[in-house]
């Protein structure tokens, strides 16, 4: 079996290895890829069209916002995955009692995280709404924002996190996400044009022309993104930390 | 909001879905109504939307509205093949709602919100494959549609469910990954990620010949050969569909090899084109060979089987064989007949794997067939009625996909795959009637006979019955309108110049 | 150039990758605890977000954000790896092909993001079956796994 | 010669297919329920006989139900030699619907609306089968025939039913689907969609030499029905059916479709003169031969009364396929006739089984010693079968081997008059000796003649009146005669 498989590994490595050299080598800007109409379009165009200056934020939630919206779902499903597939059923909400007199607990812990938490929670919504300027955005704004509850869970214990958001929270805040994302992208067909296409929006946002539009809807996905990712992540942890039981924790 | 149609195909599930999680903690009951409605507007734009491509035959859709240059943005892309199949996939979606009323307390006990949601999202990136006009997005909806799959097969209570899963998510991620790597590779070579720009650039810079785009063709078509479980790239699927809960079997058997089978198809033509598939490269030959293969050995272990929906699993991928043979003979009729064959297999499997869940709750050993045609005569008749599709007998929709797919291949020579063809009809002959045999015949050696004012053992809840029969309705209706079917097929196929490079 | 110095050093990217590819694909395949099957696929996916990173960098290129408040981009216009090369292939604009030369290809990193989202939630799932796995079986080693499934069906 | 558009065709064809809902319905009265199925004898009947008189008069009926594939439509034409197919079917069907009744209630068989049902279903298909017009909408209605008798062969539901069963859906679907459709599909392609039945044979100048071998012999096999060895086992299996089963469909409808697909292919398919330019027809003509001896040589052995009438029915197809394979028109016509007087002749002759085993539950050729004097009406008529099956005056199977025999000395082919006369030979063997044990020999262990006591009226009246149309069919076959000549002249 190992031999056999063995083979097939290299064979398909050999397959991959075979046309190497005739790829670009790297860092070459006149590659195919690089030089291509449709990056030169990016990199010369965008700023002007949306009004954005971080090329790659610009292309993820406007050119291809349509990849970025499923790419939530993507993030929702797998939410909705874990909670189907480890989740039991509840028992009476009576019984969580959160363990306030943990001996595992560890004072200088606990104080740290209070002190961390909160800075790492307004980094994240930095790296949230900066995202068009540096680099970030809503993923990685949301992944944070979500390792933030984490660190909480991991600190006390997970019943004390679900406290602040249990997963019943935790669904609410992803279906918002999505349906913020979407819903951008429907008020925009409401208005007579395609779906996402951002620029219609500047009738319902005061004192924006076309382009800025673009740049203040895309921070509005942007947002949807961090609610989904921050709460799917969370979620995540809890049923994967627990076997789906929602309590103890590591 | 016509022109918008071809997008709402896929948000009328996808907000169905976000709005079940929203309230079906709360009101389950609404679950269920939501999930119709969602798949119910999503037939309909399918409907609308391929109306439109009739009047003008190709409709794009370009997301944000980004059209120009070519490749900028994201465009949805609808001809007459995936209009069609984009109908076949939100009424298949939308038969299994129905079906599932019943049916969803028992299986996901406590978890039916979960599952109506996961429902829809698969729908949503099955429908979205079909769509999708650029490669990278296709990418994203089919791990969507991969993803939400893991789930629906792992919810089960089934013991082995959650192994299978784990396999089928193992496979599966090889399959897309294999797949995006392709991707890559025409991106580092045409720098574009759309379809239709790809193959201009192909054809502009003559890159048929290029062993990149060789090696990217060969990467996809095993990513999406892992997708579809083809020869020798199968084992993960029967057990998945076996060991998965009835109503999660019923929207994915008939669909996910399907649409892969269809983006392979897609693939071919509309990215790197038939003269670099058929043409340039000289593999035909083997892949039609090993689609021969396939169809004999699936349909073996099918005669090996003692279980309904193992061996309807491996005759599965004795039908993806004809598929995959079909589009890879070269010629026009095989391709007409593998893309008609599609919409047929994804309506017979439907009605098969309904059966099978309506006829058994728990064991689906075929031995239980025993007397089935007295017990629910209804469902056995609609199970008939798919297994004579399945052979291949007239009208029914099984026969013109066999009929095309034969013509196909015997206008381009190739024999082996005509008898793989009859062969595997032969043994549909004998799978199929074994098991109408064991349902007609159930006096045993004690020879207490049948009698015909015998009490049914249970009733049929009449949404089961009333969703089984549409598909095997559909069976009937795309056999007996084979030709319009066919002819908008041919629309699409027709200024392509499918013919192989030996003649 | 030397064939060594030309194939490995100038596509050290594509080699990289191809390896860690292959060690991923080796684990999924032989490994027998399901737990590192699936850090096999996870390294898997992160060499084809290597392979697809590697395929927008440019030399001497910067980051894809234009600089705010300054006539952005005119400074870079006198990097040296971007003169050096003639383009070639599908012809553009001279002017705007040296300053798009001056930042990296954003495309691939739009990509990779939502690649790297996929491995994230397929690994979650993957986690989350593996753990259903171990409720049902007692155990995360595929043989014993399947001997179990062997002994109970038989 | 005209044609008329007409949906008559259909009507006949379709009205014991929509007659299977009422007698469905009315499965818990069993009057009513024979009553549905008599009337919708009646009505195909009449419509039938409504055509008769169009036909005779060399006009042909057409209809077009449904355009299918490109070029092609299912589609209805009612001409001289499906006319007369026709009419032998539909007249007999309301003979055995009154045979059934009687057999199906005294034996008290169980699901007998399920029987009746698949019994009109049946019938549908083959007079399906009688008018298509094209190669295509027959193979549908062969396919609908071989499946709607599934039921009926393996009514009994036991074992040896389900061994039955087996075989012959074996037989018929492995032989339909293998051989039959990738026929079909061939000519399809070579055609261009164009299957039409003609004269002159749609098939000419299509294909080779060697290329319209191997068709026709896909054909002549395809078509299993006809039970050309070596794919005649699943008949003699089928005879575990209830015998009003094994009386229509196995001795008329069945492997008639069987011979009257084989005529078609030959007339019709391939043409006479085709066939003729690549001299095809002394192979099938060969094969066919082979099978009337053989046949009748294992039909002297068998005990089973049945088994015995099956191969005989089996060397009686091959005279069908063997006349029409010598391309002679005095053989064509003889061919066309003697399908419906073996008909006629086959079906007395099982009615007269049926009854026997209705009365005494007999079903050996050892146990029916004397069993004349307890039967004499029906083991008359059995003699009266047993003469037209043999091919003797005063019975319509004289006739049609008439014309069969001349047409070997017309082909010029008297190799094949010595195997007409051979088996003349055999099936006087195997059936005089029935007959002679059953007036003049006492049953075995007794010394005394049964009592008279004949079967119920119900079998004992129709196995009369088919005795009788027999009888008829020699002073008056004039009907046939005219509609296998009316098809012969368009051969020509």
């Amino acid at each position: 079996m190992k031999a056999l498989s063995l083979i097939v590994v290299l064979f398909t490595g050999s397959l991959l290895l075979s046309v190497v050299s005739l790829f670009p080598v790297w860092g070459n800007p006149h590659s195919p890829a690089n030089a291509n109409p449709i990056s030169q379009f990016y990199i010369n165009e965008t700023e002007e069209l949306t009004g954005v200056p971080n090329l790659v934020t610009a292309v993820l939630a406007d050119f291809r916002g349509f990849d970025t919206l499923f790419e939530t779902v993507v993030i929702f499903s797998a939410g909705l995955a874990v909670f189907s597939i480890l989740g039991r059923p509840k028992r009476k909400r009576g019984d969580e009692k959160p363990e306030e007199d943990d001996p595992s607990e560890n004072l200088i812990v606990i104080q740290t995280c209070r002190l961390v938490i909160p800075i790492m929670q307004l980094f994240a919504l930095y790296v949230i709404a900066h995202g068009h300027h540096s680099p970030g955005g809503g993923f990685q704004g949301g992944v944070i924002l979500g390792s933030s509850f984490i660190l909480w869970a991991i600190a006390r214990n997970l019943p004390t996190a679900l406290q602040r958001l249990s997963s019943r929270k935790t669904m609410i805040l992803a279906c918002a996400g999505v349906l913020i994302y979407a819903g951008i992208g429907v008020i925009c067909q409401a208005l007579g044009e395609n779906f996402l296409d951002y620029h219609i929006l500047h009738y319902l946002l005061p004192a924006t022309d076309a382009i800025m539009a673009r740049s203040h809807a895309m921070l509005g996905v942007e947002i949807g993104v961090a609610f989904t990712v921050s709460s799917i992540m969370f979620g995540l942890y809890a049923y994967l930390s627990s076997q789906g039981r929602e309590e103890g924790g590591l | 909001m016509a022109d918008q149609a071809p997008l709402l195909i896929l948000l009328f599930p996808l907000f169905g879905a976000v709005t079940i999680s929203l309230i079906g903690p709360w009101k389950k009951q609404l679950c269920l109504p939501v999930a119709i409605v969602a798949t119910i507007g999503s037939l309909a734009a399918a409907l609308t939307a391929f109306c439109d491509v009739l009047q003008v035959g190709q409709v794009q859709y370009f997301l944000g509205g980004w059209e120009s240059p070519r490749g900028i943005g994201i465009e949805l892309r609808i001809d007459h093949v995936n209009g069609l199949v984009a109908i076949v996939v939100t009424a298949v979606a939308l038969i299994t709602a129905i079906y599932s009323a019943r049916r969803v307390d028992d299986e996901f006990e406590g978890k039916v919100p979960l599952f109506y949601a996961l429902f829809l999202l698969s729908a949503t990136g099955l429908i979205g494959m079909t769509l999708a006009g650029d490669a990278f997005n296709l990418y994203v909806l089919l791990e969507v549609a991969s993803l939400t799959g893991y789930a629906l097969v792992a919810m089960g209570k089934e013991r082995r469910a959650a192994m299978s899963a784990f396999n089928y998510i193992v496979m599966g991620t090889i399959g897309a990954s294999f797949y995006l790597l392709g991707v890559g590779y025409l991106y580092l070579k045409t720098g574009s990620l759309n379809m239709g720009d790809i193959h201009q650039i192909i054809v502009d810079q003559d890159l048929r010949g290029s062993k990149i785009i060789q090696v990217a063709f060969i990467l996809i078509l095993i990513g999406v050969w892992i997708k579809m479980a083809f020869f020798p790239l199968h084992a993960w699927l029967p057990n998945v569909y076996s060991f998965a809960p009835s109503t999660s079997a019923c929207l994915m058997a008939p669909l996910v090899t399907k649409v892969a089978v269809y983006v392979m198809i897609r693939m071919m033509l509309t990215v790197f084109g038939p003269e670099t598939v058929f043409v340039a490269l000289p593999w035909s030959e083997i892949v039609i060979w090993l689609a021969v293969l396939d169809i004999v050995v699936a349909s073996f272990m099918a005669l090996a089987q003692k279980n309904l929906r193992r061996m309807l699993s491996y005759l599965i991928i004795a039908e993806v064989g004809y598929m995959v043979g079909g589009a890879w003979l070269a010629n026009h009729y095989g391709m007409v007949g593998a893309i008609y064959h599609i919409i047929s297999d994804s309506f017979m499997t439907l009605c098969m794997f309904l059966a099978a869940g309506i006829l058994f709750t728990k064991s689906d050993a075929l031995t239980g067939f025993k007397g089935m045609f007295v017990r629910k005569p209804a469902t056995m008749m609609a199970f008939t009625l798919g297994a004579f599709s399945l052979i291949g007998i007239p009208p029914t929709c099984g026969f013109f996909s066999k009929f095309y797919l034969i013509r196909g291949g015997i206008e381009s020579g190739h024999w082996e795959f005509v008898i793989a063809l009859l062969f595997s009809s032969l043994i549909n002959v004998v799978l199929f009637f074994r098991i109408i045999e064991f349902a007609y015949f159930h006096i045993d050696e004690k020879g207490s006979k049948p009698d015909q004012t015998e009490a049914p053992a249970a009733a049929t809840p009449i949404t089961q019955v009333i969703s089984l029969w549409t598909a095997a309705i559909a069976v009937l209706l795309i056999g007996l309108f084979n030709q319009p079917i066919v002819g908008w097929i041919q629309t699409t196929l027709r200024p392509l110049t499918i013919v192989g490079g030996q003649g | 150039m030397d064939p060594l110095g030309d194939l490995i050093l100038a596509r050290f990217n594509y080699w990289i990758y191809v390896v860690l590819m292959m060690i991923g694909l080796y684990a999924m395949i032989t490994k027998n605890n399901l737990i590192k099957k699936l850090i096999g696929m996870s390294i898997f996916q992160t060499a084809i977000i290597l392979f697809f990173v590697s395929t927008g960098v440019k030399e001497g290129a910067t980051i894809p954000i234009i600089d705010h408040g300054e006539d952005h981009g005119s400074e870079l216009v006198e990097a040296p790896a971007a003169a050096e090369h003639v383009p070639e292939g599908r012809g553009f604009d001279h002017e705007e092909a040296l300053e798009s030369d001056a930042f990296a290809n954003p495309l691939p990193h739009v990509l990779m993001l939502t690649a790297i989202v996929v491995g994230v939630a397929t690994l979650g799932v993957g986690l989350s079956v593996v753990q259903k796995v171990f409720i049902r079986f007692q155990t995360l080693e595929e043989d014993q796994i399947l001997e179990n499934i062997r002994t109970s069906d038989g | 010669m005209s044609t008329i558009h007409s949906s008559l065709p259909i009507w006949a064809c379709l009205v014991s297919l929509f007659a299977v809902i009422p007698i469905v319905l009315s499965r818990r009265h069993p009057n009513l329920r024979e009553t549905f199925t008599f009337l919708a004898g009646f009505i195909k009947f009449g419509l039938v006989l409504a055509m008769l008189p169009i036909v005779l008069h060399g006009q042909t009926i057409e209809f077009t139900i449904w355009r299918i594939l490109p070029n092609l439509a299912i589609e209805f034409r009612v001409d001289a030699f499906g006319m007369l197919f026709a009419l032998v079917a539909s007249s007999l069907w309301i003979i055995t619907s009154v045979y059934s009744v009687g057999y199906m209630r005294s034996l008290k068989e169980h699901s007998q609306t399920r029987f009746f049902a698949f019994f009109a279903i049946a019938l549908s298909a083959t007079l399906g089968v009688a008018f298509s017009a094209n190669l295509f909408t027959l193979y549908l209605f062969y396919e609908m025939l071989s499946l709607s008798t599934y039921p009926l062969v393996t009514h009994h539901q036991d074992k040896e039913a389900r061994t039955g069963g087996r075989t012959y859906l074996t037989y018929l679907m492995g032989t339909s689907i293998g051989f039959v459709l990738p026929a079909l599909i061939f000519c399809y392609i070579r055609t261009g969609g164009d299957m039409d039945f003609s004269a002159a044979g749609f098939l000419s100048g299509h294909l080779s030499g060697t290329e319209a071998l191997v068709v026709l012999l896909l054909f002549i096999f395809g078509f299993a029905k006809s039970g050309l060895m070596p794919f005649h086992s699943w008949l003699p299996g089928a005879m575990v059916a209830p015998t009003p089963v094994s009386a229509l469909l196995h001795a008329v409808a069945v492997v008639k479709v069987g011979v009257f697909c084989i005529v078609r292919v030959i007339t019709g398919v391939f043409g006479i003169g085709f066939l003729q330019e690549l001299g095809y027809g002394t192979i099938i003509a060969g094969i066919a031969s082979f099978t009337v001896i053989v046949s009748s040589l294992i039909a002297l052995t068998q005990d089973n009364l049945k088994r015995r009438l099956a191969f005989s029915t089996i060397g009686q197809l091959a005279y069908i396929t063997l006349g029409v394979a010598l391309l002679a028109p005095k053989g064509i016509m003889g061919s066309m006739m003697h399908i419906g007087m073996h008909a006629f002749g086959k079906i007395t002759l099982f009615f007269c089984a049926g009854a026997i085993f209705v009365a005494t539950g007999k079903k050996y050729v050892s146990e029916m010693a004397g069993i004349g004097k307890r039967m004499p009406i029906t083991m008359f008529a059995f003699f009266i079968g047993s003469l037209s099956v043999i091919g003797l005056p005063p019975t319509g199977g004289f006739i049609s081997k008439w014309y069969l025999v001349t047409g070997t000395v017309e082909a010029d082919q008297i190799v094949f008059l010595i195997v007409f006369l051979a088996s003349t030979l055999l099936n006087a063997a195997y059936f005089l000796p029935i007959v002679y044990s059953a007036f003049f020999k006492l049953p075995q262990g007794s010394q005394t003649p049964e009592r008279y006591k004949e079967g119920p009226w119900f079998c004992v009246i129709p196995l009369g009146l088919t005795a009788l149309v027999t009888l008829i069919l020699f002073i008056k076959p004039q009907v046939f005669m005219s509609l296998a000549n009316l098809a012969n002249l368009v051969g020509q």
